[in-house]
């Protein structure tokens, strides 16, 4: 292995690494705070490596792990959200009786995985990266081992995410043994004029696989019970950082198989998206509970990536990548906030919880609603600059079946989203208040950050287009 | 020695991921459930040794090592659950743990 | 004629001061209101004398205000145009309504709207001015609806009362359907002849259109339909009987001597458009005598003494609609002038007899006020006398005369329509001689002890009406008696004879036909106020149940029976049940098929492990189902 | 500059007082104030230094154009003509007197409050100037929002249902509209090689004729649920009921007007042969708009549901102008838009009032105000005519135009909007007959209006009767505008007479 390898490997090294390093920490010394600067400190770091290993790129190292511009944004991109999520995290474990310090080892773990799949050119990194994801994030789920939803969240999650490995590789074995090659690009140049049934059945099953992970009809039941169990900070991880790592292999792997030229994969994916789009907003309009509310509307919007992902060709890459981006920031943001209000035992779900929040957490509920808007694709929000570009992608494909669902799934979602803005709005019960936890500096700082990029991607994207403008040369 | 087709040995492995899926699909003991999730697992494993025999290559025994460690992970990470489970429900039956809905 | 702009700008000018200053005085209000309309009359007066002394070149002048709206050919400007039609128009305009300014003085003293009535008055009358005044059909319109509109203020005058305001409401609603089809048919002639100008309209129409063609005959109904609305003929009669909710001197200036007579102005006025289209020029004439009959015979059967002369206003315009069906332009407008004299006349006189009653205006609770109302009696007399037609110098009977002789010697007249006319004649006089019987004569029924017929606020317009009354007929005489034609030949340049008159004999042998006729109604009505005076002394309060003729010409012919069950009833039951608007039960149904397939797939989400577990088999086998049979 | 300028202040003038509002509830008030008196007396400089100036030759009097996301031909661009110059001053005029009549009606959240307030009108003037599309469609999304604050924070008793059913229908439009943006985007940019969403550069886009039509449908729906036409209208009733007086004010006086510019800025000068199909189709819709506005405003029970539903009989009126498509129409409608602004803007601020002051909307309840409150019923009237169509004031004079317009291409339907004319003297007489006359009920009595609440009313009275008596100055500031689209009417290779014989 060269040193340039090792250069362009060094995010996720230095990842992994400090997953080590805290779980030796942790043995030696139990503080919560040195643990949580040790985990911000080292995704600083990781994130600034990104710098060099921009210089030595493109590389594959072994074949295993491709680090182009396109997996080094998207490693970027987990870092940060990852990072994110570390620092909405310690004021919410803060307030917790369990043990806080395991969480980062995990959260590092489940980051690391999430980089290699970005990175990933072969079904062996995909399954290793996938794996160590999964199996952090399984005790990241049922952290909250106290309380009965905590459990329920993690023993539905180990179960149901076991089981969708099982397709994936049972799929990528059938593939293999027809193939006889471990690779992507290997099988896209072998592909010829079709694929045999075998390979089929082999592909069919890994999207059974990925789509659970992505958390698509009809494989989207787990998630509102998970991101209702889980703590709020892992909702956040499993609603951005888990599905963008999937959505980066998912894009990679269309575009090296160009599996755009089959009509059955493309309809297919084309289904999956129209009833994402639509059960998820249908789902999620008479929910009361903030978290599932939101996981229902993860599902319309991994339905929205998917109508850019098959708009093909320049424009879906970066539309993808720039919705993600949008939708990163306003899931972290929203997910924050419930972790931000949530206190002790209780998480802050339900949405009376977030009645006359303006009046009582002016700023709180400005992060919140400017998620919202960024959710509902409101203009001067990331997520309207987002969604504009995905349907500019769509109609540029003239996908126009798929567009119109969207628009009708969009006008569905208002509701619930405005819903829960209009309670933001009410007046405060005067009665029973519910109390909010005192403010943390680390969450505030997150928060802002947050709703600042929030807003500036949404009046002036147009640094981020143009830096997507030249990664998508990456890849195709 | 005789050769048997490959495929075979793919419908094997598909009849063992088949039989591990039912499993899951109505088992309701949650242990049973882990266990058949592992049968899937090996199922593909077995897939996998056979395509690697099918080509030559050890790439498919070396994926059936990793399958064995991330089970074994998987395993662990499950039965801690399944013990918080049983601790807090007094019970490992999966109907159970179904508060969370709708 | 430069002057002509503060016409109808001094009474505006009047209702800007009553409207927007705050708590006048009455006197000032009474001077501002009645003042203006006199200072308006006075530029009236001088200028018809200036327009008598040098009549302008063409017989017309214009003056120009300002431009309205200019838009490529659409060009209307708030323009005057004066001709000798107009002058009459004005003159009887201004005068008859100072004096009914005049005595509203009087009779709304004590009224705490007082003020306000002023301020309605004076838009009314400047609003007609503008009417008359108009050089296009924009600003007529302006005019039209500002009538209009005031009629319907007036008419709420006193709005604590429901049955007021509703009224009011109506009045405004039936004309203005009128309007909405002459609306359009100003539409239609701005289409097809590219201006609106009634002058530049009225020159093209005749060299663009042949007699007859379809265009003309559909311009010329249209018109017709605002002209029958506002002037209550048929169909569109009904507001004005439930009109008299308005203050007697409502009733005088607007539902007697002008507003309502707005109709027979503009038929005149483009009366080349009718001469072009024979059919509804026919059935202009069959219209006026319609109304004149069926208004007659209802006007017998009331015993409201103001719906008596609300009919009996129908009836008389029904009249002047004859006249303008025959083509006999200068008999409708000299039947108009003498018909604002006299109606005023009588109205303000019954209002004389209303206020002695203390608001009392049922004709059979009255009887005998002759010697307590005196003033009252002798100006009503004369009214009567006008309005019965009887000869030989009284206003109405000139008018009248000339119309039924136009109506007989006219090419577009005959025998069949002049025998309903005279029929007509029979009616008016039976109707008047009954309403001047049961209120003046005979047994005082139920008169109060004390009787205030008014002042001499009201005494005065009164006698000063009563004047031309009796004695405008001599300026138009038949020429069996004397044959002044001083009207007739002012007139003529804008509104030209139908066509040669009869020989005198036949004129004559008319004449004392209808003078018979006349006489023979008076003897008529007279039996029939005697004997319905008695018959109420002898029931006294027991309501006469009425035969269901009786009822059926009280209620004027069942119309608004029949309006009521074909258009309003239906489209207030349509407004209730479609209250809540059927077409948002769009909105309603996405709403509600969205909350049915939120709760079908809410049905999947159980909690149950098993169940996700099979849901993901499920899902695996029809994509591997699609991927591979695809 | 001065473009900017105008979008810019009254949402500085709004992010100002909320900054500094936390105290006092007199200082947002006073600032949104300041900051639309401002905005105001810029958009009348603007007019009275532009009467009927022209650049390049083409009716537009100030343009501003900045880089913003030059990737997808994207540019901050502003101009205004003389028919976007009329909706801005109507805009701070009505801004001028939302906050007004907000002064002491609105006691919670003022700062707030306000800054929706600013916030709205901002984004109503910023879609009256912005000729770039992508940032047409973000004024027009973004204009929403604090409307569906303002209803659904200070609306009345069902506001909540009432502001979401508001952003649905308009988002749902606003969406489609924003397929066709994108669809005319790629079509021009396939063509032309420039992929842009300039308007100037958009307009001629070659189109295929059935593209054309389902192009033009999306920009058409958007408006047409603004406007809003029948049969997607029922959003309106209940906003303009629930919403805060101010809220129906500018609901009513703003934002419809926001469709029925769009229908004369975009879909005629964009697809003018499609739109000219289906001017047959938009005509009937406006009429049945005229038609089924009426009558419904006439089934109220609720006053403020009563003036909401004349709103639609008005703009039906625009409807069929936009798509008579001659000179006299489209003045017409233009003036519709303005008169109604003002006539209907009033009629919300009295309806306002009167719940204010006796805490109903319900008519049953009401009666005889007129013996308590004379000036109140006299002003109540005058809007009343107006909105009936007095000749004088400036309703009629942008029906008759729109009428005379209408009936030269399409006679049917200026007859059948003739009977509107006699439907809404039945509403709005109905109206008063029903408040103001009468009997007062006992402790019903209607307390007369204040100073303020007059000087409000007397300018828009004022404005009424001026643009009714004088109306050349609008009609003039319009024209240029209007000369384009006509002189594109005629270029059009589609005979004067086809749709004409069709109905």
């Amino acid at each position: 292995m060269s040193s340039e390898q090792i250069l362009a490997l060094l995010p996720i090294l230095v990842t992994s690494a400090a997953s080590v390093v805290v779980m030796l920490l942790v043995a030696l010394k139990r503080s919560h705070g040195l643990v949580f600067g040790v985990t911000v400190g080292s995704l600083l770091v990781a994130l600034a490596a990104i710098g060099s290993s921009v210089s030595v790129m493109p590389q594959a190292v072994s074949s295993l792990l491709i680090m182009d511009r396109f997996a080094l944004l998207y490693i970027g991109l987990i870092l940060a959200a990852t990072l994110a999520v570390a620092l909405l995290s310690y004021a919410y474990l803060e307030s917790r009786a369990e043990r806080r310090e395991e969480y980062y080892i995990l959260l590092l773990l489940a980051a690391a995985g999430s980089e290699v799949l970005a990175a990933a050119g072969s079904y062996v990194s995909f399954f290793l990266g996938l794996e160590i994801l999964s199996i952090s994030l399984y005790g990241l789920v049922a952290y909250r081992r106290q309380t009965p939803l905590g459990i329920e969240a993690g023993v539905k999650y180990l179960i149901l995410a076991g089981a969708s490995s099982g397709f994936i590789l049972f799929g990528m074995a059938l593939i293999y043994a027809e193939q006889g090659s471990l690779q992507f690009a290997a099988l896209a140049a072998a592909k010829g004029s079709s694929f045999d049934v075998v390979s089929l059945v082999g592909f069919a099953l890994i999207v059974v696989g990925v789509g659970f992970k992505l958390a698509v009809v009809p494989f989207h039941l787990w998630t509102p019970d998970v991101y209702q169990g889980a703590p709020a900070p892992v909702t956040a991880f499993v609603a951005t950082v888990s599905k963008g790592a999937m959505f980066a292999l998912l894009l990679r792997y269309f575009i090296q198989l160009d599996l755009y030229q089959y009509g059955a994969v493309v309809l297919v994916f084309g289904i999956i998206a129209a009833l994402s789009i639509l059960a998820g907003n249908i789902l999620g309009l008479l929910q009361n509970n903030v978290k599932r509310m939101l996981a229902y509307s993860s599902i319309a919007h991994v339905g929205y990536l998917l109508v850019a992902l098959l708009a093909s060709g320049p424009l879906a890459v970066s539309s993808v990548t720039f919705y993600l981006i949008a939708y990163f920031i306003t899931n972290l943001g929203a997910f924050g906030v419930v972790g931000y209000l949530s206190s002790g035992e209780r998480e802050a779900e339900e949405i009376d919880d977030y009645r006359g929040l303006a009046w009582r957490r002016p700023w709180v509920a400005g992060a919140l609603t400017a998620s919202l808007l960024s959710l509902a694709g409101i203009p001067l929000t990331a997520g309207f600059i987002g969604k504009f570009f995905i349907i500019a992608a769509g109609a540029g494909s003239r996908l126009w079946a798929l567009l119109i669902i969207l628009v009708v799934g969009s006008v569905v979602s208002f509701f619930y989203y405005f819903r829960l803005v209009l309670a933001i709005f009410r007046e405060p019960d005067a009665g029973a208040q519910v109390p909010y936890p005192s403010a943390s500096l680390a969450g505030g700082i997150a928060l802002s950050v947050l709703t600042l990029l929030l807003v500036w991607l949404g009046v002036y994207p147009a640094p981020l287009v143009n830096l997507l403008g030249g990664m998508t040369s990456g890849l195709l | 020695m005789r050769q048997y087709p490959i495929d075979y040995g793919l419908v094997l492995s598909a009849v063992l991921f088949a039989i591990g899926m039912a499993g899951v699909f109505v088992r309701r003991n949650v242990i049973f459930v882990l266990l058949c999730i592992e049968i899937m697992l090996n199922a593909a494993g077995l897939a996998f040794v056979l395509g690697g025999a099918r080509w030559g290559q050890a790439d498919g025994q070396v994926m059936f090592i990793f399958i064995l460690a991330m089970a074994a992970a998987e395993v662990s990470v499950g039965l801690a659950l399944i013990m918080r489970m049983f601790h807090r429900f007094k019970s490992l039956d999966t109907n159970e743990i179904a508060r969370m809905k709708g | 004629m430069e002057l002509l702009w503060l016409v109808p700008a001094l009474p505006l000018l009047g209702f800007a001061l009553l409207t927007l200053a705050r708590r006048l005085v009455r006197g000032v209000a009474a001077l501002i209101g009645v003042g203006s309309i006199g200072l308006s009359m006075l530029v009236t007066l001088w200028i018809a004398y200036s327009f008598l002394v040098s009549p302008p070149q063409s017989g017309a002048a214009s003056d120009t205000v300002w431009s309205w709206i200019a838009l490529g050919d659409f060009r209307v400007s708030v323009a005057f145009y004066l001709d000798s039609f107009s002058l009459v128009m004005i003159l009887v305009i201004t005068i008859v309504g100072f004096f009914i300014h005049l005595y509203s003085a009087g009779y709304m003293e004590g009224d705490d709207g007082f003020a306000r009535f002023f301020a309605y008055m004076n838009l009314f009358t400047a609003s007609m001015l503008i009417l008359v005044l108009a050089d296009n059909l924009l600003l007529l319109l302006v005019g039209w609806e500002g009538v209009g509109l005031c009629s319907y203020l007036l008419i709420g005058f006193w709005y604590r009362d429901p049955a007021n305001a509703r009224a009011a409401v109506k009045a405004f609603v039936v004309t203005r359907t009128g309007d909405a089809a002459m609306l359009v048919g100003f539409l239609l002639l701005f289409t097809s002849l590219g201006t609106l100008n009634i002058q530049d309209l009225l020159s093209k129409a005749v060299s663009q259109w042949p007699s007859g063609s379809g265009i003309a005959i559909a311009a010329a109904a249209l018109i017709l339909a605002g002209a029958l609305g506002k002037s209550a003929q048929l169909p569109l009669q009904t507001w004005l009987p439930d009109a008299m909710a308005g203050p007697t001197p409502v009733s005088a200036l607007i539902h007697a001597a002008t507003m309502v007579t707005a109709g027979v102005y503009l038929v005149a006025r483009t009366h080349a458009i009718f001469a072009l289209a024979p059919p509804v020029q026919l059935a202009v004439g069959i219209i006026g005598v319609a109304t004149l009959l069926i208004a007659g015979f209802s006007a017998i059967t009331q015993r409201d003494i103001k719906r008596v002369l609300a009919y009996s206003t129908m009836s008389q315009i029904g009249y002047m609609f004859l006249a303008l069906g025959v083509g006999a332009w200068g008999a409708a407008l000299f039947h108009f002038v003498t018909h604002a004299f006299f109606k005023s006349l009588l109205f303000l006189a019954a209002g004389s007899v209303i206020l002695a009653m203390h608001h009392e205006q049922d004709l059979l609770k009255m009887g005998g006020l002759w010697k307590r109302a005196p003033v009252a009696f002798w100006t009503f007399l004369v009214g009567a006398l006008a309005m019965a037609a009887v000869p030989p110098l009284i206003s109405g009977f000139s008018s009248k005369d000339w119309i039924l002789s136009w109506v007989w010697s006219s090419p577009a007249g005959g025998p069949v329509l002049y025998v309903l006319a005279l029929l007509g004649v029979l009616l008016t006089a039976t109707y008047t001689a009954r309403l001047v019987t049961l209120a003046f004569f005979g047994r005082e029924r139920d008169v109060p002890e004390h009787v205030h017929p008014g002042g001499a606020l009201i005494a005065v317009p009164l006698i000063v009406l009563a004047v031309p009354a009796l004695f405008l007929g001599l300026i138009q005489t038949p020429r069996s008696l004397g044959g002044v034609n001083l009207f007739a030949s002012f007139v003529q340049g804008v509104l030209p004879e139908p066509g040669a008159e009869g020989p005198p004999s036949t004129e004559l042998l008319l004449m004392a036909v209808s003078t018979l006729v006349a006489l023979a109604g008076l003897v008529l009505g007279w039996a029939l106020g005697v004997s319905q005076a008695r018959a109420h002394l002898a029931r006294r309060e027991a309501e006469p149940a009425g035969s269901p003729l009786h009822r059926f010409l009280l209620s004027g012919w069942g119309f608004d029976w029949l309006y009521d069950r074909a258009i309003v009833g239906p489209y207030r039951w349509l407004a209730r049940i479609n209250q809540s608007d059927v077409a948002d039960w769009i909105a309603r149904g996405f709403a509600a098929l969205s909350r049915l397939l939120n709760r079908l797939l809410s049905l999947a989400q159980t909690g149950r492990l098993r169940w996700y577990a099979t849901a993901l088999g499920i899902g695996a086998v029809a994509i591997v189902a699609m991927v591979v049979f695809l | 500059m001065i473009l900017l300028a105008l979008v810019a202040v009254p949402v500085a003038g709004g992010l100002l007082g909320w900054a500094l509002g936390r105290r006092s509830t007199l200082v947002p008030r006073w600032i949104s104030l300041v900051a639309m008196v401002l905005d105001l007396g810029l958009s009348i400089v603007l007019w009275a230094e532009h009467p009927a100036a022209s650049i390049g030759g083409g009716p537009w009097i100030a343009k501003l154009t900045l880089p913003w996301i030059p990737q997808w031909g994207i540019q901050f661009e502003l101009a205004a003509d003389g028919l976007s110059l009329l909706m801005i001053v109507l805009t701070a005029l009505l801004g001028v007197a939302s906050v007004i009549v907000s002064w002491s009606t609105v006691r919670e959240r003022v700062a707030f409050y306000n800054l929706n307030l600013c916030l709205v009108i901002g984004g109503i003037v910023g879609v009256f100037v912005a000729l770039d599309l992508f940032l047409f469609y973000l004024f027009w999304e973004l204009m929403l929002i604090p409307m569906y604050f303002i209803i659904a924070i200070w609306g009345h008793e069902k506001r909540q249902a009432a502001s979401i059913k508001f952003l649905l229908f308009t988002q749902a439009g606003g969406l489609l509209m924003l397929l066709a943006i994108l669809a005319l985007f790629f079509i021009h940019g396939a063509t032309s090689g420039e992929y842009t969403f300039d308007y100037f550069k958009l307009l001629g886009t070659p189109l295929a004729p059935g593209v054309a039509t389902a192009v033009m449908l999306g920009f058409f729906v958007a408006f047409a649920i603004k406007l809003p036409a029948v049969p997607v209208h029922t959003w309106l009733p209940d906003a303009h009921t629930q919403a805060p007086t101010a809220g129906s004010v500018i609901l009513a006086g703003l934002l419809l007007k926001t469709g029925a510019y769009g229908l004369i800025r975009f879909v005629v000068p964009l697809f003018p042969n499609a739109a000219l199909q289906f001017a047959p189709i938009a005509m009937i819709l406006g009429v049945a708009g005229v038609i089924y506005g009426a009558a419904l405003a006439f089934a109220q029970d609720d006053l403020k549901r009563l003036v909401a539903y004349t709103s639609i009989s008005h703009l039906g009126f625009v409807l069929i102008g936009v798509f008579a498509w001659n000179t006299l129409a489209l003045q017409g409608a233009i003036v519709t838009m303005v008169a109604h602004g003002l006539s209907t803007g009033a009629l919300f601020i009295l309806a306002g009032s009167i719940q204010d002051r006796l805490h109903t909307r319900d008519m049953r309840a009401m009666g005889g105000f007129w013996e308590s409150a004379p000036r109140f019923g006299g002003i109540m009237l005058f809007f009343a005519l107006a909105s009936l169509g007095l000749p004088g004031l400036a309703d009629f004079v942008g029906e008759f135009l729109v009428l005379l317009g209408t009936y030269a291409v399409a006679p049917v339907i200026a007859i059948i909007a003739a009977v509107g004319v006699v439907l809404s003297a039945v509403y709005a007489l109905w109206m008063i007959y029903r408040t103001f006359q009468g009997r007062q009920a006992p402790g019903r009595a209607l307390p007369d209006l204040k100073a303020r609440e007059m000087a409000v009313l007397a300018v828009l009275a004022a404005l009424l009767l001026w643009i009714g008596l004088f109306p050349q100055r609008v009609l003039d500031t319009a024209a240029p505008s209007i000369n384009q689209l006509q002189a594109g009417r005629t270029a059009l290779v589609v005979p004067h007479g086809v749709h004409r014989d069709e109905l």
